[in-house]
């Protein structure tokens, strides 16, 4: 029984860090309508920029977040006018394409840089833990949770309380009215895209500071991600909370108590069940009903 | 150019026949096996999602499900390396068939990207079983088909050559008679509104899942072929998610919902990635990757629709520039001329930006 | 409609396409082989994983041939000849291990063949290899299942792959029974690699006594080693045997340090033998202390031209020994023994030189080399490493060799 | 006689209700107009009979066959056509194509057979040249003009030989020129004894078109019959033409 | 009467194609000018040019004696001339309020946006009534309303509707009329697009007729309604000329009408 709140926990903490990684990915999703595989190759990205920071500057590992979330940001915008905008047709499904490409890029870039050894961030709270009853419970997936939260809840409150985040609102849900009151709906694309960006730098610290990575691992991050998103409800935030932490609970719980090896078979076969139901996700929106 | 266009199909099927005899080293005939292996698995995808419209990213589970049957076969009643594989080779496309039905049942009650991501799921689940179902796949390890060692060396690469190539043909021509019939025509129909096609009399659903267990079956039939060849199934690498992606990636370069563009994009795709994997390795991979992503920023930023209807659009530019003059259109909706209609024709044209702008 | 008038154009242009690209193909094959006069090099064909999931040890192999090339040629080459490796990418595809082996075979005429890395890709190739009557010598893809094909080219030359646990097997049933473990718990990555080892040592250890607390097996895709890890901790097992890549050692490493579980012993299939990789990626040399790891070779090795691969390595490379991956050596073997056979059988006959691998004896910088029948090489033992103060040092079996120290056991707990 | 009967329909979408215990009855031969303000239920009403909405209550009656809640397709092959509001076609295919995608066929072979079949062709043609656009057959869908595309729906309804037909607005966006020529085509096509249900916002179209006309609010049924009586109907005038 | 707009020469089109093949019209300071034309002809390609969504390719489009072509749709609406375009532009999931206030986005001064808002409401009492109600939730006549609300927020000096009638009851179609009307009184000058020619130049005070991307015909809205051949050729006569013209069916082997 410990042993399944153990899970719980971790699950819950872990989930709050995927949450983060997905809300970019979600977010890019609502406002542009598209995929953009590339998310888990940034989280990469994103975990060695963390990583170059620490080994080469000996920057903390959240300090290092003040440098590679700019950084970051500008290479979303960067990318997303090279390489997004120009789409103008079909763009839901090119920009899967271009994005992968874009992911291919980013690994090759970092085996270049980084080789293919498999690293993971270091600080003294990585391996550090308080005891909560007989458990141990490592500071980073504590720190990891709260980084989370604090983004998620100022990425809520740019979205809702903010004048930024009310035009980028308004270009979700209609363009061309958008455009009609001023608003600049590629450069709200492009900065929606950077702070998506932006987040995955976040993100990837804290799964860097929580698993070992190497360029190659945004493979398995990335379907993981979709189907996070998928499950929320593709475009909201709180779904994607909710999935991510779900997820990461029904997988750590199944591992305890039957097998790591069906982890992940229990959950997918899960989320196939739950959009026979919900097509939408849980809290996602029917597409409207045409006419 | 014009003379071009009249030459029949059977030239191109002559031609592929005679190709192991014209470049007959084994190494480009191994090329030429994959190459048309994806070919077929592209075409017969195409009948699906290119003409449905629905993108499914799952179906390296029907690949993986053929060659684990072949595999299974060959191991439990013995069968020995040599032809009696080939002629199991269907049996293993109608497997993979018949497990398409349920699953695709089940996908095809969604749209859009919750069809894409379920059917991703599919694919993860199968592959997971191929790993824990261990009496039936031997686990990790997976197993080995039988070793052919009656072929000699400079033979043993022809029964897959043509066999790869019967089944590009098949599906090829399954496409083709797909494309023609009233049952196609109610494909390109639900690509375009589903809704409104079931208004119209199309009965979507069966025509989906019709379209979808073809498409399985021919995948299918690649897998077994396609691990035969390689002579081994494993979790990993039978099941591979990269197979969706190239996939899709090749149905896309080529042009989607076309008929030859799945072909030419995975003959080309796929011998230039093994041509640029031979020669352009020294030194560091991370290079090969960059290049191999660039080129596919170029292509689908300069070429869009994909390589077969880009080629159609430059033609009918060609055509109008170089033909008497250039009509104005008779209809005053300056909708019709030339240029403008071929790029949407046959193609990913989709909405224009008037279309957009109205939705 | 517009698409069906001439739907027969598109494949024109691509066949086009496609027998330009096979012409050139041809081209570029046929010039690089011209003359095979005796001053010509040696061409010895070789298909790496640079890229994809096993770049990082295909690379390290890229060196061991590379090195063990280099010194051939310092000292005159085989035969009087020089060597050249030729080396293509297979991006650890299965696919284009097939390609390529068939590309260094019939369009590079290689005149010898060494094997890639991993079980997986050995496979294929060994099944191309055996088509054209080629020898395919190689060090890393001893998986059993590459030897129950009954091909009878293939020829691994470091120690078979499921034995590696024997020598810790041997070191725990040897300590006194006051000491002696009672329990061990067992992880193992679903992997043809990893699993038969851990299965191999478990039942040594059940049949000498040791009750087993916890055996898990996870999908080698896991991320989140947490759970399994809470797992390990709550069976408590005095011993942990885990059966790991270094990615998930690293995370194994780092979930027991946050759990504060300390085993008395923790031995691994693979990762503590990655040298600084490995250092780096568990944080530092007192995580590393008392970690141990099987292994056929060490830097300090008296075996023939060991001494000169690591000073090769060095000054070719730099860092230091620990930064010598284990995977050099198990590259560099495979030259030796290649370049042995050769010398002997005095030609590139293939089916000679088959016939001389199953027959003879050879040595290696991992030690002497005798195949079996099914061509693995039994005549190793595995010795049994362990991290002290920042060395991997060979701690068992027992030996004179000075490099050689005494086991900790049990290890210390977690900084 | 009536050929389509509604029978106390009630439909609601969360709480917001569409149709209020509606029931109307559609006279065979005649073409009856629908008319009512934005809101009224008058789309709700077409998506319910034609299947593409369920009906929480009430049934609908077709030439006395039960198609309550029948999907889409099987009540376009018992006859009943529609149009939508703003048109509904296939973009990417082409206008023939457009054409042949509600030619009706049963069974496999059907279905296996080549989508142009000469007789179909040759109908679908007939039928282009009949709304006046036979020189786009070749051009996708996409390319039309918004009036083209009306003209488009409008005839590859009538390929499937519809014994009703349902226009959802068919004057609306569209200039006085192509209202003429649709009113035109409607009059033949009922000659021929082909019925029709109207929605339509133009009451001039809407008067001298239509046989009977019926008047919904609220989801239900207000006021029906020529007209003329509509016009001077106190409810009408309060609810829907205004003063 | 001062010109407010003048557009001369202008071409422009989609995907390499020309819509708009030189137009030349005027809009007059204080009217009403409606453009009237068949499907096609591009009239609402030419509000596009004017309000920035589509680029001209050639010619000048001159508001207020400056040269606007090319501009962005912010830079236009910053020269004072707004868009509502053809339908459903409101933000359905975001308030009344939220939506006409997010009309006058351009603006920082939250004191400003307080008193356009509070002269909205005066001039559309729903705006105020229905403040906390999803966009979305509203009919489509109170949705019209609501983005005519909207689009005062700037307080512009040229308004530029999209087919205002497009898809309303009668009723409602003389309350969004009445309201055109309205605007204009308190000052504004409107272009508007209309298929509904009868209504809409009932309307205006000036028409223009267009037809395949040309203007044909301008004049005060009374002259363009009564021009005998324009309303021939390009307003349809009336129903009864229609009827009594081409309207037989296909030979009856293919009729398209049922005959079980």
């Amino acid at each position: 029984m410990n042993l399944i709140i153990d899970a719980v926990i971790t699950g819950v903490l872990t989930g709050g860090v995927y949450a983060l990684m997905a809300s970019g990915l979600t977010l890019i999703f609502g406002v542009m309508d598209i995929i953009n595989i590339a998310q888990g190759a940034l989280v990469i990205l994103g975990a060695y920029f963390s990583y170059a920071l620490e080994q080469h500057l000996h920057l903390d590992l959240f300090l290092g977040l003040l440098i590679s979330m700019p950084t970051m940001f500008l290479l979303g915008v960067l990318i997303h006018s090279l390489f997004i905008r120009p789409l103008k047709q079909d763009r839901t499904m090119l920009s899967i394409l271009v994005t992968f490409a874009i992911a291919l890029i980013i690994e090759g870039v970092l085996t270049i840089l980084f080789t293919t050894n498999t690293v993971q961030l270091q600080a003294p709270y990585v391996t550090q833990s308080i005891k909560i009853g007989d458990f141990y419970l490592s500071y980073i997936y504590l720190y990891g949770f709260v980084l989370s939260v604090v983004l998620l809840a100022a990425l809520y409150f740019l979205l809702y309380r903010t004048r930024f985040g009310q035009s980028l609102r308004a270009s979700m849900q209609n363009r061309t009215a958008a455009e009609l009151i001023g608003i600049d709906v590629n450069r709200i694309s492009a900065i929606t895209y950077g702070i998506g960006v932006a987040l995955t730098a976040a993100g990837g610290m804290a799964y860097g500071a929580t698993t070992a990575f190497f360029p190659g691992s945004s493979y398995d991050l990335i379907s993981r991600l979709l189907a996070i998103i998928i499950f929320g409800g593709m475009g909201s935030l709180s779904g994607a909370l909710i999935a991510a932490v779900g997820m990461l609970v029904i997988e750590d719980v199944t591992a305890v108590v039957w097998s790591p090896v069906w982890a992940s078979t229990v959950f997918f076969i899960l989320l196939v069940a739950i959009l026979i139901l919900r097509p939408q996700g849980l809290l996602g929106k029917l597409e409207g009903r045409k006419q | 150019m014009q003379h071009l266009r009249k030459v029949s199909p059977l030239v191109w099927l002559f031609a592929g026949i005679a190709f192991p005899f014209v470049i007959s080293d084994p190494t480009y005939t191994t090329i030429a096996i994959f190459a048309l292996l994806f070919a077929a698995a592209a075409s017969a995808w195409n009948i699906f999602s290119g003409y449905t419209g629905y993108i499914a990213l799952g179906h390296a589970a029907y690949f993986g499900i053929g060659g684990y049957a072949l595999a299974i076969i060959c191991q439990h009643w013995q069968i020995p390396g040599g032809y009696t594989p080939f002629y199991l080779v269907p049996l293993c496309g109608l497997l993979a068939a018949i497990a398409s039905v349920p699953l695709g049942a089940i996908a095809l009650r969604t749209r859009r990207h919750t069809f894409v991501v379920i059917t991703i799921a599919t694919f993860f689940i199968l592959q997971l079983l191929s790993y824990n179902l261990r009496s039936l796949t031997n686990g990790s390890s997976g197993i080995d088909f039988p070793l052919i060692l009656q072929w000699a060396p400079g033979f043993y690469n022809l029964p897959f050559y043509y066999v790869a190539l019967l089944l590009t043909v098949l599906a090829l021509g399954v496409s083709w008679f797909v494309r023609h019939s009233k049952f196609g025509l109610g494909l390109l129909a639900i690509r375009d509104d589903e809704d409104r096609a079931l208004g119209l009399g199309v009965r979507t659903g069966s025509s989906k899942l019709i379209a979808f267990v073809i498409s399985a079956f021919f995948v299918g039939m690649v897998g077994a072929v396609y691990s035969y060849f390689l002579g081994s199934v494993q979790p990993s690498f039978t099941f591979d998610a990269l197979f969706d992606v190239a996939i899709a990636l090749m149905v896309f370069m080529g042009g989607i919902g076309t008929l030859t563009g799945p072909i030419l994009g995975s003959l080309v795709l796929e011998s230039s990635q093994q041509y640029a994997a031979l020669n352009f390795t020294q030194g560091s991979g991370g290079l090969y990757l960059i290049m191999y992503g660039s080129l596919f920023l170029v292509v689908i930023l300069l070429l869009p629709q994909g390589i077969v209807p880009s080629a159609k659009a430059l033609w009918a530019r060609y055509q109008a520039t170089h033909t008497a003059s250039v009509l104005p259109d008779p209809s005053g909706s300056g909708g019709a001329n030339p240029v403008a209609r071929s790029a949407p024709g046959d193609g990913m044209g989709l909405a224009t930006p008037r279309e957009e702008a109205k939705a | 409609m517009y698409g069906q008038s001439k739907p027969w154009r598109a494949p024109l242009i691509l066949l086009m396409t496609l027998s330009l690209t096979m012409a050139a193909l041809a081209a570029c094959g046929s010039s690089s082989t011209a003359g095979t006069a005796n001053t010509t090099p040696i061409k010895i064909g070789v298909s790496l994983s640079l890229t994809g999931d096993f770049s990082a040890d295909g690379i390290a192999f890229q060196q061991g041939y590379q090195l063990w090339a280099d010194a051939v040629n310092a000292s005159g080459g085989i035969l009087g000849r020089k060597v050249t490796l030729d080396i293509v990418n297979d991006a650890s595809s299965n696919t284009q291990v097939v390609t390529n082996y068939q590309k260094l075979i019939t369009v590079d005429h290689c005149d010898l063949l060494f094997g890639p890395f991993s079980t997986k890709l050995s496979i294929p190739a060994a099944s191309v290899a055996h088509r054209y009557g080629y020898a395919l010598v190689e060090g890393a893809g001893g998986g059993p299942t590459v030897f129950q094909q009954g091909l009878n080219n293939v020829f691994d030359v470091s120690l078979p792959v499921a034995n590696n646990l024997v020598s810790y097997t041997q070191w725990i049933l040897s300590l006194p029974p006051s000491e002696r473990p009672a329990t061990a718990s067992y992880a193992t990555q679903d992997d043809p690699f990893t699993q038969p080892q851990i299965d191999l040592a478990r039942s040594l250890l059940e049949a000498g006594g040791i009750k087993t607390a916890s055996y898990q097996v996870y999908p080698a895709e896991t991320t989140d080693f947490t759970p399994i890890a809470q797992k390990l901790l709550a069976a408590n097992g005095d011993i942990v045997i885990l059966g790991t890549l270094l990615q998930d050692f690293t995370a194994f490493a780092t979930a027991f340090k946050q759990q504060h579980y300390n085993p008395k012993s923790i031995v691994a299939t693979a990762g503590p033998d990655q040298g600084t990789a490995f250092l780096s990626a568990i944080g530092g040399t007192a995580d590393a202390e008392g970690i141990m790891v099987p292994n056929g070779w060490y830097p300090q090795q008296t075996t023939p031209g060991n001494q000169a691969m690591v000073s090769a390595y060095l000054a070719k490379y730099g860092g230091d020994i620990n930064s010598i991956s284990s995977d050099v050596p198990e590259a560099y073997s495979v030259g030796q023994v290649v370049q042995q056979v050769v010398t002997q059988v005095g030609s590139f006959d293939q089916a000679k030189i088959i016939a001389a691998l199953h027959s003879g004896s050879f040595t290696s910088v991992q030690g002497p080399v005798k195949f079996d029948s099914t061509g693995q090489n039994n005549s190793i033992a595995a010795f049994l490493f362990q991290w002290q103060g920042g060395n991997l040092v060979p701690v068992y079996p027992a030996s004179s060799d000075p490099t050689f120290k005494t086991p900790e056991y049990p290890r210390p707990n977690w900084p | 006689m009536s050929l389509l009967e509604i029978k106390n329909a009630a439909k609601s979408f969360g709480g917001i209700v569409a149709l209020n215990s509606c029931s109307l009855s559609i006279e065979k031969g005649k073409i009856t107009g629908l008319i009512g303000p934005n809101g009224s239920g008058k789309t709700t009403l077409f998506n319910v009979i034609t299947g593409y909405e369920k009906v929480d209550a009430g049934e609908i009656l077709y030439d006395g066959k039960n198609i309550t809640n029948s999907s889409p397709d099987k009540v376009f092959a018992m006859g009943i056509g529609r149009t939508f509001q703003l048109t509904r076609i296939f973009p990417r295919l082409t206008v023939i194509e457009n054409m042949h995608v509600a030619a009706q066929r049963q069974g496999l072979r059907g279905l296996m057979g080549q989508w142009n079949a000469p007789q179909e062709q040759q109908r679908a043609l007939e039928l282009l040249d009949y709304v006046g656009i036979t020189h786009l057959k070749d051009t996708p869908a996409a390319n039309l003009s918004y009036g083209q595309k009306k003209l488009l729906e409008f005839a590859f309804i009538l390929i499937a030989d519809p014994q009703v037909i349902l226009l959802d607005e068919p004057a609306g966006g569209v200039n006085p020129t192509m209202i003429n020529l649709l009113a035109s085509r409607i009059r033949g096509l009922n000659a021929r004894g082909v019925t029709f249900l109207v929605v339509e916002h133009n009451m001039e179209f809407v008067m001298s078109l239509c046989d009977k006309v019926t008047v919904m609010h609220r989801g239900a049924k207000i006021a029906e019959g020529t007209p003329k009586d509509v016009r001077q109907n106190p409810a009408v005038l309060e609810a829907y033409l205004g003063d | 009467m001062t010109t407010m707009l003048q557009i001369a020469g202008v071409v422009a089109g989609y995907d390499g194609s020309d819509v708009l093949k030189s137009v030349d019209m005027t809009v007059e300071t204080g009217s009403i000018t409606c453009i009237v034309g068949p499907n096609g002809a591009g009239k609402s390609t030419v509000l596009k040019t004017i309000s920035g969504l589509l680029r001209p390719r050639l010619g000048t489009i001159t508001f207020l004696d400056k040269p606007i072509q090319g501009f962005s749709p912010r830079a236009v609406l910053e020269t004072g001339i707004v868009q509502v375009a053809q339908n459903h532009s409101l933000f359905n999931e975001m308030t009344v309020q939220e939506n006409v206030r997010l009309g006058a986005y351009l603006l920082n001064d939250r004191a400003r946006i307080d008193r356009a808002l509070a002269e909205v409401e005066d001039l559309f009492p729903i705006v105020h009534e229905r403040a906390h109600e999803k966009a979305g939730n509203l009919s489509g006549g109170q949705q019209r309303l609501v983005e005519f609300a909207r689009c005062l927020m700037l307080n512009p000096k040229l308004i530029l509707l999209d087919e205002p009638s497009m898809g309303l009851d009668p009723r409602t179609l003389k309350a969004v009329f009445d309201t055109v009307k309205m605007m204009q009184a308190s000052g504004r000058t409107i272009l508007l697009v209309e298929q509904n020619v009868k209504t809409g130049l009932g309307a205006s005070t000036h028409g223009v007729v267009m037809e395949s991307g040309k203007v044909r015909l301008t004049g005060s809205s009374a002259e363009i309604l009564h021009h005998p051949e324009i309303g021939h050729l390009y307003l349809g006569g009336t129903l009864e000329d229609a009827n009594t013209a081409e309207g037989s069916p296909p030979a009856s082997t293919s009729a398209p009408a049922a005959q079980r």
